[in-house]
């Protein structure tokens, strides 16, 4: 039940609720844990909340270190 | 699908092993614990132990909160389920676990009590919404990070005034949980325990940030690192790990800084704070009883508080003597170590908690792992 | 007699606005009347027409495969297809799965009091519609009808009969070490269409149902390589489950490639969001096939050239495990056991 | 790989405590078990033990009969039998009707969550007596669990296969004007015992369900007259319903003679208490035969030196009647009508 | 079976048969109406016509409760029954009887309101205890034979203090519809209807006696036989009603005297007269609405008066246009006559309340006679 | 539902009811209506209650009757 993913959010409705996609996949959830959601963003969803806002950037800069790595170093 | 599948890619995970395989000491064992039940289930669907080198050990923690809850109150749950005018709204993961006399909220569904899974604390809401003849109790569990959808439907229920919704709260604090590792003569006597460093929670992070932990760090000269759930989180947290303790390091540092901050989600902690105050005590399965570990509704949210509507008293019961979940959840032993993993208790029939959740350490190593134990013995 | 002997039926069934009572289920004239202006007329064929309580046909030379199933699918109507056709699918496939020709169906109906004659008209058709498809006739049935709270709109069970080709005999004990191990293409599909539809778990995807009739391609199959090892359409628990009955059954072990498995990215978003393995999620046009190492090829070949197969791919291996094990390397570089399903994993979706 | 393979299934199943869940129908592990413990272990025979999702056998020589039938009866327990029994009966009796040998059966369980498995475990073993004593194995089968308030205990389709005899093709169109109608014994046995135990209508008889395999008696009858015209079993709807339907599919009429008709004062009585007509009451160990007028003696002679036809009776005969009426000659005198059962009798006697 | 096997004897029936072919008189029609529907359905189910003479005709008269009621009263009875707190208990009879709009008991139970079916109204109170959460109604309809059985569970259910059982009454009288059969036009002045003698409800006499006919026999001069329901009993009524006649008198006789006595049974008469008062007018189906034609529930037992408890209001509705009922049941027509009996009105899809109960004439003509209608035609 | 049918009153609870018996079927049935019940008598049952007492002596008297007819005397 820990279960917690990256989503789009695709569509901000009235009451305080989102639409969010996963690979295709729609699901409506609640933003009442967020500030000020943007279509566009993506959010870390857990049993049908938004828990908090995925930062772009930060992800990036992850995934750069990691490949920044030297195998050649690292066979050696 | 973005933001997952960049994490689970094999090259960057080759880099990643390459690097952590170079600048492991060989001479060193790395005992690492990783808190939270999530993080044990990615490293048995992944088969990350398979791409560490064994000087580096994977110690798993209490954090599984379907592990952690005692007996006591899951009978709670059942009790309140099989009264005629109830409907138990429940996690699907709480189903299986034992309960006294080898009960569980499954078997008191055989025999006609009104359970329903629901996939949240929202689906709970609606089930009372449709159903204003019954009255309908949300099972809630769970650390810092599902807390705070517990107390956004609290609040939600008395904004609407539903007066047949009801939380049976069982929200524990992982802070406490630590504390409980660290403090545990296992660790801090016996020696049978050994905890270099801790992966930490990163979806509690999400919540409450990692400031939680800087105590930790400073007071137990643990480093701790905030890290994400994809396979090359772990690992990258790993490397991390493995860098502070060569370099004597002990301080908090965070891999999953796409979605933690220091100090996390100040919104969520406000709702939290206006739901839910401390409890007194509470006791944690393995952990035992410990004080201030876990929430319970405060006095303005009295009307939707299962416990105070039913008077529900708790009563602890003992665990099954076979059971070895206690001590798998201080860590203190592997699911293989418990004679009877995998023969007498199953995901079929499981005699202790650990066995049903898939972040339980025994369900996960039964369902991914157990080749690996198998091999061991052969 | 025909199916408008209106001396027998002065009023027609009001598909419109009539729905099933307990008098449909009563062995008198009200049940007549639904079987014959029904079932009758949606399933015309002439064993049917024989109108006893029981079909009676000339047997085939050769061997014969018999199976049955009950589906009780909810919901009745869903992306893909629904239970009428589904009913027919399954049961094929199962006599498909032995290799053999499906020539037969029976039709047995449990209906929930209430249940709407237009809904059990739409259900009929379409059962109808994929009998003829797969060119298997539905010779004899039964109908009853229980209060309502006793059942759920509709079951029904469908039992098959097909007659095997000489030479050809898979089976769940004939996997061997070094075989290969084939799937026909994405799975989880159906699974996944049908959890969609629930409404505690809603979310939308346009994944439909794979549901189909796989005889053609086990045709096609058998002709390429007629020594098929083994055949099992990896339904209820997934390829997950049917792998280790296999292994189970023939007392081998497996190992599979993660990379090679084709899963939709809708199926596995559906499956993160839920917190499941694709494979564990049930399939119903999916089949998954072990043959010789050196049959591996022809085979893949010849699914590919079909078009229920057009995604096949050889996803890993038969090799010698005492303890039976189906293992995994995961795309990530480790290796894990794929498991059987454990307890339920959603109801009903077969 | 036999019932006690405790490394797959390592705690047994608990028939005195446990119930059926929804994992039993999951697909997985628990299903399997259930299978293998309960449903293999008490058919057990060399085809179901192919455990594949089919079976397969060398089709025998000659004409086959199938047929398949639900059985939905509430209570599950009753004075004679269970639904176990009665889903072997009832079908055997249905091959028996086309004069077949009946040789399998398969079964498919539809089970609601929370039943008893001790329960479950009486009926399986019941089931697999009777089908033991009809000599017929039950091949394969299927197993599926509903949530509790979607079915109501277990639901059991059994489909029949069976090969007929040269010579012998009874058939509910061959009754010509003229025929003799026979009935093999005492009617209305069945419902009168199922009603007896149903709470708004609580009556106590001694009565017992008449429910039994007909294939031996029906062997004596082919042996005795090889063209007999008709043979049908006469169940939901009772006598009358199943001469109606002969009526209409042959296009003839009949008249029977009240007296003539075998009906225990027990079951005159209750019928009497309900306002029913002992002729719309279920069968389920009787049958309706249709010879030519010079077959009857000889016929009715056979039927009478089997323990199933001890009470066997010349009823009535078959008319010319474009109406195709079943009439009938009361003791009292008169004449009326035999008419359809309409509407529902009592829910779910079979 | 005693009691009833005897009175079923055909060898004694052809000796009544005989005796009524001697004593008729081959010059004149002896028309006469079965008041009772269950003598209609005994007459057809035995096959009583033909064993009479072609010039005794029976002409079958309104005595089915089920037959008689109105179609807005079924409907008060359908909406009471589709109401969410309500279980509504009814005779199995009135399921299939067609209401407004084609509705019907079965139909509303089949789209899902709680409609039991049981076997009297001591079914029904024990429904309601066991059903302690539910509104449980009994459908009350009949003649005097059944009103007493409704007085017992209403008396009960006071005793009891059952708050959740009520009573739907429908309860009508013999005589008011003897009166209006005898007033009718076409008795009174267009003579398409002739009685010149009444087979008299035995059951209805078990509880009111013979003696409410002694005015009908007197001030219409009409001969009236109380029958009992066996075929040799109404056999016998057939003859001693020819006598009468061919003897000039109007008395009414007792064939029935094994269970009926002048006065009736005085318990039941008083329990009844405890618990029912006259309603001031009732429309009866066929007969139109006639005074003090039926009972409602005297004020002591208002609140087990579902009429009251929902505050049902009786809004007439029109028969079928194409269904002759109404005419069946002043016995202007026979089932035949109607132009849709037995094609597009069968007992499967019955058009009019006739073709419903077995006691109604169009369901016994259907189920036992209608081959004498086609032989007719033929 | 107008149906009635003599049974024969078998035993005598205390709740006012009774067991009767009709050609071997048993069933309890209300005996608020009735004055007296005795076992051995017969009473006429209709929906559940005993509606009236039957009376051996007229029954036979009925039968008698009719067995007296003529027959010969009939067909003439
Ligand atoms: S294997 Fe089962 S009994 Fe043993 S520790 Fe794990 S959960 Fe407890
Ligand atoms: S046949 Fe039907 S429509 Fe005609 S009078 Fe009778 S009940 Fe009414
Ligand atoms: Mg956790
Ligand atoms: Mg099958
Ligand atoms: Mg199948
Ligand atoms: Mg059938
Ligand atoms: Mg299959
Ligand atoms: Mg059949
Ligand atoms: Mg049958
Ligand atoms: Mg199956
Ligand atoms: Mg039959
Ligand atoms: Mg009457």
């Amino acid at each position: 039940m820990c279960l917690a993913i990256p989503a789009r959010v695709v569509e901000i409705h009235a009451d305080d609720t989102a639409t969010v996609s996963l690979g295709g996949v729609r699901k409506q959830v609640s933003m009442a844990l967020i500030e000020d959601p943007a279509v566009g963003e993506y959010v870390i969803v857990h049993v049908g909340y938004a828990l908090s806002k995925l930062d772009p950037a930060e992800a990036e800069r992850t995934l750069a270190l990691l490949a920044s790595l030297d195998p050649t170093e690292a066979a050696a | 699908m973005k933001y997952v599948d960049e994490y689970r890619d094999g090259a960057l995970a080759e880099r990643v092993a390459a690097a952590i395989a170079a600048e492991v000491d060989p001479g060193r064992i790395y005992s690492i614990m990783e808190f939270c039940g999530g993080h044990t289930h990615a490293i048995c669907r992944h088969g990350i132990e398979d791409m560490l080198p064994a000087t580096v050990r994977l110690v798993h923690g209490p954090g599984c909160p379907v592990c952690v809850l005692p007996i006591g109150r899951l009978d709670m749950a059942i009790e309140l389920a099989r009264r005629p005018e109830v409907t138990l709204c429940t996690y699907g993961d709480m189903m299986r676990v034992p309960g006294r006399d080898r009960g569980s909220l499954m078997k008191a569904k055989a025999e006609g009590a009104d359970i329903r899974m629901v996939y949240g604390s929202g689906d709970a809401l609606r089930v009372a919404r449709e159903n204003p003849g019954r009255e309908v109790v949300f099972f809630a569990i769970g650390f810092e990070t599902t807390t705070p959808t517990t107390a956004v439907a609290l609040v939600q229920a008395k904004a609407l005034g539903l007066r047949n919704f009801s939380v049976f709260a069982n929200h524990v604090l992982t802070p406490s949980a630590i504390q409980a590792i660290l403090d545990s003569p296992e660790v801090t006597t016996t020696g049978s325990v050994r905890v270099d460093g801790f992966i930490g929670p990163g979806h509690v992070s999400t919540i409450i940030g990692s400031a939680p932990y800087d105590r930790f760090a400073r007071d137990y000269r643990r480093p701790i690192v905030v890290s994400g759930f994809e396979p090359l989180d772990i690992m990258q947290s790993v490397l991390m790990l493995v860098r502070q303790l060569n370099e004597g390091r002990h301080g908090v540092e965070n891999q999953f800084s796409r979605a933690v901050s220091h100090g996390g989600n100040a919104k969520a902690q406000a709702l939290v704070d206006q739901v839910f105050e401390l409890r007194d005590s509470f006791e944690w399965r393995g952990l035992g009883t410990i004080p201030d570990s876990a929430l319970q509704i405060r006095e303005g949210f009295a009307d939707w508080d299962a416990e105070r509507r039913w008077q529900l008293r708790y009563v602890p019961v003992a665990d099954n003597k076979a059971c070895s979940c206690a001590e798998i959840l201080r860590g203190v032993k592997k699911p293989a170590d418990c004679t009877i993993f995998g023969t007498v208790c199953t995901p079929e029939n499981p005699m202790g908690s650990c066995m049903v959740s898939p972040e339980g350490s025994c369900a996960a190593y039964h369902l991914y792992g157990r080749w690996r134990d198998m091999e061991k013995r052969a | 007699m025909g199916p408008t002997d209106r001396s027998a039926f002065p009023r027609k069934l009001d598909l419109r606005h009539g729905r099933v009572d307990l008098s449909h289920g009563g062995g008198g004239k009200a049940m007549a009347q639904l079987v014959e202006e029904m079932f009758g007329a949606a399933f015309d064929n002439p064993l049917l027409a024989q109108r006893n309580d029981q079909a009676v046909f000339d047997a085939p030379v050769g061997r014969l495969a018999v199976t049955t199933d009950s589906y009780v699918i909810s919901p009745l109507f869903f992306p893909g297809g629904d239970i009428g056709s589904l009913a027919v699918h399954g049961t094929v496939n199962d006599l498909a799965m032995a290799g053999a020709v499906p020539l037969y169906l029976t039709a047995g109906f449990i209906i929930e009091e209430g249940f709407p004659l237009g809904d059990l008209g739409r259900i009929v058709a379409s059962m109808a519609a994929a009998a003829r498809e797969a060119g298997v006739s539905i010779i004899t049935g039964d109908t009853k009808v229980v209060e309502r709270g006793k059942g759920d709109g509709v079951f029904i069970n469908t039992t098959g009969i097909g007659v095997t080709r000489p030479g050809v005999a898979p089976s769940g004990d004939r996997a061997r070490p070094g075989d290969a191990v084939l799937v026909s293409g994405f799975v989880g599909d159906h699974g996944v269409a049908i959890m969609s539809t629930r409404e505690n778990l809603s979310f939308e995807t346009a994944i439909a149902s794979d549901s189909a009739a796989l005889h053609g391609l086990v045709a096609a199959m058998v002709e390429a390589v007629p020594d098929i090892h083994t055949l099992r359409d990896p339904t209820r628990g997934g390829v997950a489950t049917t792998l280790n009955e296999i292994a189970r059954q023939s007392g081998v072990g497996m190992v599979l490639d993660e990379r090679a498995i084709p899963i939709r990215e809708e199926v596995a978003a559906a499956c993160e969001l839920l917190g499941l393995d694709p494979l564990h999620v049930a399939n119903e046009g999916k089949l998954i096939a072990i043959c010789a190492a050196g049959d591996a090829v022809r085979l893949l070949d010849a699914m590919r050239g079909h078009p229920l197969g057009a995604d096949a791919a050889v996803i890993g291996e038969v090799i010698d495990d005492d303890h039976r094990f189906v293992q995994l390397r995961t795309a990530f570089g480790g290796k894990r056991i794929v498991d059987w399903l454990a307890g339920e994993q959603l109801p009903r979706i077969c």
